[in-house]
């Protein structure tokens, strides 16, 4: 029995010049927010961005782009809506508020489906926001977006380092590309994580301080980007967009 | 999947597997469609008779759904879609996803949300015939 | 085919009067330094006190405990190792600093292998330390480990909050005793998580505050018990032990 | 798991069958080792013999290992655990918990860590046989 949908997915993708995976293994760290900003930052320069939220057991991206309410556009297959001049596909559009306990045989058959049926159509970048762990989709997008690129994220803690410091070893034993690293949630001066990224021979990429007023600005892009989180994002845009 | 999005892949699947083989003509292609993605087959007969092409051109698609049966994980009682009530809305999800199932539909014994799902979801090429 | 481990997981919890499942949904709440610390609260009390870190792919409760290098002594099983006066187990024993890239399947089966093989003897609390997201594991520990009570951690964000709502439906629709919400890493005297907790019917146990030395505290048992963060911690428990 | 702690699982799985299925008496229980587990017969058989009892007191245990086959989810290689370098160390990680092998095993033609294991983890009773 042949599983149809593996055979599209390539196509599917194959007007997507640049795939980006923002990725830690550890949770809480920023990625979904990161992945955000960084697709709506793009779109506002002109780029035409795509952004995936495969956390599908608790995806939050819908509460950063306030998009809980969107539904895609049936077209032979599907057509991700757009927020704000980016193509957005999340799980949430199917579920609602519903909870969705899914194990990982299940999440891997979820993302085959999306990606079987998503017309992402010609972007310049796709950014996807992983999951905590590692686990079935880290696995699935190594396996089935062969070209993804890492952005790792990690908060100076050596609790979230203690998981970073894995995933690296992971993608680098399997010569997956590394964009390098961004140090979230600064909150002073220590150099600890860019010493330790640096040794790995990894890129560091940059710092973004703990922002105060974040929280508020979520749901709200205007005020999203006129925070001083975004403007230290976007700082970096260059070095992810040349990578 | 989708009735059109799902032809594509089925005809590029049965195209691959065609040139692997080396098939000069394919006749006949089977097709296993689970309950769960509530497929419109007349879509999906017409999505399949606009794209063949090539090798394919003469194939006929014999199409058969395959019922879903849910079993708990927890208390191992049975179930299936008929017994199931849920709405056009959820139904339209599950259609797109067939694993939003896990969202919306819970075991009616115990209520656990944790039950493994066979035959109902997925589309399969099960079978490919055509001289060499 | 039968599996054997099944039938002996619940003779080998048998000694355990209470069991607590730390858990969020969310990553980065807090759970994994919250269930360390209230193991050795408790312990420190004189309870008989074990501590499971079942986050399989990104385990850190032995970064906050320092307890990379034990090893389970084997006996009729595995006897589980002592840190200060907490009995141990986590997956890093076997692991030392190896990447574990585990798929959902895999997940289940060590959590069925670890149940298997501990030997708890007795114990007054077994806290453990759950991996973000609603998957395997969460259904697993639902389905074996059937007393399990959860301890839900959230933080004052709307995005942790976001997950957080799920899973209290998840549990709530199972009937899965919950103890409680505890707020974590709070900045302010925003009401907003205490009232949404309260609204769903569940009992908020308190906050916990951001506390800008617990960094420099993990990996130091001594230092961690100091921190206002410890004690704010220590102020909830009398509502654990008597849930 | 553990020879001891393992003779003590299928002890208490035999006997609930046992129980279950009317059993007046049980003559021979079927095992089958996971390769991975590097478990020690001698040890099995000695731990089974000192714990059966009742029912139980006269079984047979007939044991079989069985291989562990690695397949790469990726490039779809093949190989076996005699294909496979680890310390001894490593190798009594994976007899404690054998999902270990993902941390310390890759795939020896793409280096992938993502294979499936079949065959060689677990520890089973495939049947046992007494009289009502
Ligand atoms: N630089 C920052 N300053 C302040 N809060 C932040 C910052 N980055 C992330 N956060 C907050 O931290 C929490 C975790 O972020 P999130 O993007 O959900 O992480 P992840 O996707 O890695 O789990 C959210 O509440 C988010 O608003
Ligand atoms: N009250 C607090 N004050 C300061 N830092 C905290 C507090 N609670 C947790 N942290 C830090 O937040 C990060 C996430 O905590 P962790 O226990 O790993 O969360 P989880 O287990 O939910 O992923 C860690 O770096 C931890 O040290
Ligand atoms: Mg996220
Ligand atoms: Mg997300
Ligand atoms: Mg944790
Ligand atoms: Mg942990
Ligand atoms: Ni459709
Ligand atoms: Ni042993
Ligand atoms: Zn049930
Ligand atoms: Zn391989």
């Amino acid at each position: 029995m042949l599983d149809p949908r593996k055979s599209v997915i390539d196509r599917r993708m194959s007007g997507i010049k640049k795939i980006i995976a923002v990725s830690s293994g550890k949770g809480g760290v920023g990625k979904s927010v990161i992945a955000s900003t960084i697709a709506l930052l793009f779109a506002d320069k002109g780029l035409k961005i795509g952004l995936l939220d495969l956390d599908f057991t608790s995806p939050t991206t819908h509460v950063v782009l306030n998009a809980r309410n969107l539904k895609p556009v049936e077209d032979r297959g599907v057509a991700p809506p757009e927020v704000y001049g980016v193509k957005y596909m999340s799980l949430v559009f199917y579920l609602g508020d519903q909870v969705s306990p899914l194990r990982g045989a299940d999440l891997s058959n979820v993302l085959l489906e999306v990606l079987a049926i998503t017309r992402w159509g010609s972007l310049d970048i796709l950014l996807i926001d992983m999951p905590p762990g590692i686990s079935d989709l880290m696995l699935d997008v190594l396996k089935y977006i062969r070209g993804a690129r890492f952005l790792i994220i990690t908060t100076p803690s050596k609790m979230a380092f203690e998981t970073v410091r894995k995933l690296l070893a992971l993608l680098k034993g399997l010569k997956a590309p590394i964009i390098g690293v961004i140090e979230n949630m600064k909150m002073n001066d220590a150099t600890y994580i860019r010493r330790e990224v640096e040794a790995l021979g990894e890129r560091f990429l940059g710092e973004i301080h703990f922002d105060g007023k974040l929280e508020e600005a979520l749901g709200s892009v205007e005020s999203l980007l006129k925070t001083s989180f975004a403007r230290e994002v976007e700082s970096i845009l260059p070095m992810i967009e040349n990578s | 999947m989708h009735e059109w999005a799902l032809a594509e892949a089925i005809i590029s699947t049965v195209s691959q597997v065609a040139e692997k083989e080396g098939l000069r003509e394919v006749n006949e292609v089977h097709l296993k469609v689970g309950e769960l993605q509530q497929v419109n087959r007349e879509i999906l007969e017409f999505a399949l008779r606009e794209m063949k092409s090539g090798k394919l051109a003469n194939a006929k698609f014999i199409i058969r759904e395959s019922r879903a049966t849910f079993k708990c994980r927890v208390c191992s009682h049975k179930w299936f879609l008929k017994n199931i009530e849920a709405s056009e809305e959820v139904m339209e999800s599950i259609h797109f996803i067939p694993e939003v199932a896990y969202a919306y539909i819970r075991c009616p014994k115990c209520g656990s949300p944790d039950f493994s799902l066979s035959g109902g979801r997925g589309v399969w090429v099960s079978g490919i015939r055509g001289v060499k």
